[in-house]
């Protein structure tokens, strides 16, 4: 079938990521918002767009019950969940089943056996695959936790079975510390997941987080798409991701490739998903767990690939069998991701939502940004602090680098804080450049002293001081003919004139 | 107009005059400059200072207190002084003793109140949670005291900077 | 050596794609522009900028000799052309070779040897290459043009040795035609290249315009880099290029290439340069001509070899070998380019300067854009009208016509005229789907009736004027309050109460 | 305010209320639309009418004549007729016999003047020649007459719809 119409079950650079493809495929799309969403650009791009409801994410975009009566109403064929919200929702991938409406993802009992970590655990191991040394089911005691740590020996993670995005996750690293993290973890997992099921597995030192794009269609055909490392983390977060990963070869890229082919196979997975694992230094890699949606940094793959993830999806959700076969993927080049928040990383990452004053976007060759704001958008309080993705490509992982922070040097964004700094500091470590990272090298970074400040000189510093009061000069000569900060037409052309007569010597 | 301004750690006197063609000429802590400007749209300027270029851009805060620029993709604070200057204002100087008022960090929404007027609070004791895309933060008092005023309610959202307590 | 300081002699967005690039290797800009590009983007971007003089270009970016001066006075290690302006300028290449100052481009030597169009042809017979049957030197009279044109058999073309752009071309049908033209072309040439030389060549029945794209360092190694098909033109000026062509398979790739690296190696060339040629339907070529530079759009073969042609042009500059073997050259996906220019295709595509009151410009998957525009820009009518450069890149020919046209879709630029909707007009037609084109397809699509307008909905149209008297309303609404035609915050935030009521039913 | 429009080839009479809480109503052509308005940044507004997504972008045209909305990626030229409004405008009607006012087809520089006062033309004889953008266009007299009045001269800049020269 060819779908008309798809609802997109989301929000932010997502959507519109969706909607693009979708209008480049003739499909009309469907958009739903919260209040504080009528404004943004997912609406504003949108074929149709229907309210959910006040802006708690449990009062509208995690409400699959008014989505679906959506979809109904519009004449939508198919919903895209995008990630987060509801993508890795069984009931409501079920519930979309029921009601004739394609889910655009796997499958409500593949994404059951592999959306639970210790379920996942048990596919690995059906599978044949590596993963980390542990227990494959919820521990039921005490007691049974402190036998199977002391089986694998500490230190040891002890993890949410329903888990995510670094939530409910604990390290021990001596017996006496697992009583207290036991108990606190149970509840901490049954109040943000709503199951108290924790497992335990052995910490792999300093692991690099690479993981394993798959793709599946609908007739057993299975794909991998190379590997994506994502090794730059702050508490478990995603900060920075690349494709390829510096330390991944032909040889181990294909093995892990075949191994996470397998995994989905015998999940019976279809559609586009991810398996995530730990790689340590002898290249053993280890099972972390699977993600059954589209990833955040699914672009990195795009890049690399050449291939379009999105349109992928919908292809194999439409019930096409894939048409490219394992030896058409070709890695070619090198492609880096940031994440860009609101976030203060200056101020202990707090979260700075408000209204986005200013935004110059970079551009030109190699860089793709997919972003879901626009100078004059107030950021809400109420979801995820991503802003955008921006997205660098260049023959050469240095020259991505290189291109990266020349994009980061174009970008402006005023009003709120976020963690554009970050990057730059990032980008220019050493140890980055080397790709000697792993998933603490970030917060031994961060730990390492505060960021060095680009030196400043005399002349930049001359320059903003001239900069702020050209600027205050402005805005007194507005306000003294009354019309607000914003300089008129005829303000405007004096000071271009007073500009083209170079005068100011 | 001549200004005051403090910015990168400096402070510095800057005059801005109208020549007679309709121009400007800058003097810098008494120093004449040689700059050409030109304003690309509000709020985004090119200088050429001695052949250098710069971008200059306002960032355009909502808050008056909150002034900066950026040259390139550097971020400059500042602070005017100038008296007719609309944006010149005196930061309120918390005292170092006596009743400290807590702030809000972030903008968010007050999830939790940890106290209730008139407890005692030790320096470090979480006073509320606050909560913002997903991240909850917990402000702590900032020194032993009592809690004199609340000044928020669970639920109510708050800007960054905003009063929350008073803690005597 | 590696340069640290390169001056850019050009404006808009090849001033400013040269820019990145050198930023990205740390090197640093120095800008030229004349008074009406004070406030140009090339100049906001750039490191160092200096004034060239008044607007017109013979006053401003065609003075070498000033040009020279600020490389020496800023210490530039070397000066890159862009294209147009001096690009081709032989005698400026050999005044920079004279002030010790690298010209990032063919040596005067080559240029010369492959810039006039009858010593390429000379140097195509040299290089064993087939060419459009004529002359090969300047016609000294009208019985040598009658001789020529008599044996080459009619419809014949005339052209300009020193030529460009398509100016000075004409077609002769048959003799009785060849004494006027022969006249007026040679004056038209003596006016506008300062040369009267003029030749003849068989005119090719519908032609495709196929070009390769060859790149060559100073140590003798020179490579293809695949062709671009830019058979979309108006009045003989590319108006859509694509890379790959959809006719020319990997066999006649390999042909064309060969030959065109054959002709740059016995012309001694180096850096990047193209080679055009005709194809005919029968999959002959034929070389028309050399452009001894960076092409305008040199970006779609960049997306489809996954290189950066301004870094390999700084490379081959800097002394470097080539890193590339011709194997190493693979082709991946389609890439197609838009050129906008501000021009009315609805008003005989009449120049249109003027101040650009509205900027809304494409972004995501597969986007790239060149600009060298802004909101807020007033596009001076002193040069040449191109805006910007839209190109798509996508797995498949037809994925990229659907994304530029979803790109299109995104695209609003108010307050001058320009040719987007040209675009879409070629993207929809079925002959520019099936890649029936040549270099006389556009001439007649466009004499093939206006535009079918894209059918208007009565909800669209419901839309359009709902929104015109909104927007007369906030007009009115800040008129009152004597706030100019931006409104002010508090109206701003009026509106955005009004909509978040649902008002309006 | 009630307003008269006339766009995509119709005269439409729309009629916006702002409703008592301080939100608008619209009558169109006497029926009234549940719409939905956002503005998200000056002329740039989001429409849902009927669920459908319209995106409106006022072109911002410096001519007052000349005013235009984007829906979509479609152009949309308008006039209004009502009153009220800073920019209605008739339009000068150019009377079908008697003097004819040559205008400016483009904005660009006069290169050159093909008549001088006083020259009888025909119709479709070059007066004068503009360039702009590399591109150079010979402005022809609309009608068989006497060249009454050249109103620019040679190297001048002039824009679009600027009135070059009378014809009799």
């Amino acid at each position: 079938m060819v779908f008309q119409k798809i609802l997109i079950a989301n929000r932010g650079e997502i959507a519109l990521r969706v909607e693009r493809a979708c209008r480049e495929r003739g499909i009309a799309t469907v958009a739903v918002y919260s209040d504080v969403d009528r404004a943004a650009l997912h609406v504003l791009e949108s074929d149709e767009a229907y309210r959910l409801g006040p802006a708690a994410a449990s009062e509208s975009y995690l409400r699959g019950d008014k989505i679906l009566e959506i979809a109904k109403k519009s004449g939508a064929d198919a919903i895209h969940p995008g990630y987060g919200f509801l993508s890795e929702n069984a009931d409501f991938a079920e519930a979309c089943e029921r009601a004739g409406v394609k889910f655009i993802g796997p499958s409500a009992k593949a994404m059951r056996a592999l959306g639970s970590k210790t379920r996942a655990r048990q596919a690995a191991d059906a599978a044949g695959m590596p993963r980390t040394p542990g227990s494959t089911k919820g521990l039921v005691s005490l007691e049974e936790a402190r036998q199977v740590a002391e089986k694998i020996g500490y230190p040891v993670m002890l993890k949410a079975a329903a888990g995510g995005g670094g939530k409910g996750m604990r390290v021990i690293a001596k017996p006496e510390e697992l009583l207290a993290a036991f108990d606190t973890a149970r509840s901490e997992a049954e109040r943000a997941f709503g199951s108290d099921e924790v497992y335990l597995e052995k910490q792999i030192e300093r692991p690099r987080h690479v993981e394993i794009q798959v793709l599946a269609d609908e007739h057993g055909n299975c794909l991998y798409l190379g590997e994506r490392e994502c090794s730059v983390q702050r508490r478990h977060q995603k900060v920075i991701e690349e494709a390829p990963s510096a330390v991944v070869g032909p040889e181990l890229r294909q093995r892990m490739g075949e191994a996470a082919v397998r995994l989905a196979q015998t999940a019976g997975y279809t559609n586009a998903g991810t398996v995530e694992f730990l790689l340590d230094k002898h290249e053993n890699f280890y099972f972390l767990e699977t993600n059954t949606r589209l990833q955040v940094e699914h672009p990195v793959t795009e890049l690399v690939t050449g291939l379009d993830l999105v349109h992928l999806q919908i292809d194999v959700a439409e019930g096409k069998p894939l048409a490219l076969r394992q030896e058409d993927i070709m890695l070619r080049g090198h492609a880096i991701e940031c994440r860009v928040y609101a976030e203060d990383p200056e101020n202990q990452f707090f979260p700075s939502p408000g209204k986005i004053t200013r935004l110059l976007q970079p551009g030109g060759p190699g860089i793709r940004e997919d972003c879901g704001v626009y100078e004059g958008w107030t950021v809400p309080m109420d979801y995820d602090p991503m802003l955008s993705k921006l997205i660098a490509y260049a023959p050469t992982r240095e020259m991505a680098i290189a291109r990266l922070l020349r994009a980061l040097d174009e970008y402006v964004i005023g009003g709120i804080r976020c963690n554009l700094g970050l990057f730059r500091r990032i980008l220019q470590d050493e140890g980055f450049s080397r790709a000697e990272i792993d998933t603490e090298y970030l917060d031994r970074l961060l730990n390492g002293g505060s960021a060095v400040m680009a030196e400043r000189s005399p002349a930049v510093e001359l320059a903003a001081a001239l900069g702020a009061a050209l600027l205050e000069n402005s805005h007194s000569a507005s306000a003294s003919t009354g019309a607000g900060s914003t300089p008129s037409p005829d303000e405007q052309r004096a000071w271009k004139q007073a500009g083209r007569r170079e005068a100011m010597r | 107009m001549k200004l005051y301004i403090e910015i990168a750690g400096k402070r510095r006197e800057i005059r801005l005059e109208t020549a007679d063609d309709g121009a400007y000429r800058a003097i810098v802590d008494g120093e004449e400059r040689k700059v050409d400007v030109e304003m690309l749209r509000a709020g985004i300027f090119s200088l050429l200072i001695d052949g250098r270029a710069y971008r200059v851009v306002a960032e355009e805060t909502p808050e008056i207190e909150d002034s900066a620029v950026y040259v390139g993709r550097e971020r400059f604070a500042y602070r005017m002084e100038d008296p007719r200057s609309l944006r010149s204002r005196r930061r309120g100087n918390d005292s170092e003793g006596g009743p400290r008022t807590l702030k809000a960090s972030m903008p968010g929404r007050v999830v939790r109140i940890l106290v209730t007027e008139g407890d005692r609070v030790s320096a470090g004791k979480g006073v509320l949670v606050l909560e913002a895309m997903k991240m909850q933060n917990e402000v702590k008092s900032p020194k032993d005291g009592t809690v004199a005023r609340l000044l928020v309610a669970p639920g109510e959202a708050v800007g960054a900077g905003q009063d929350l307590a008073v803690i005597e």
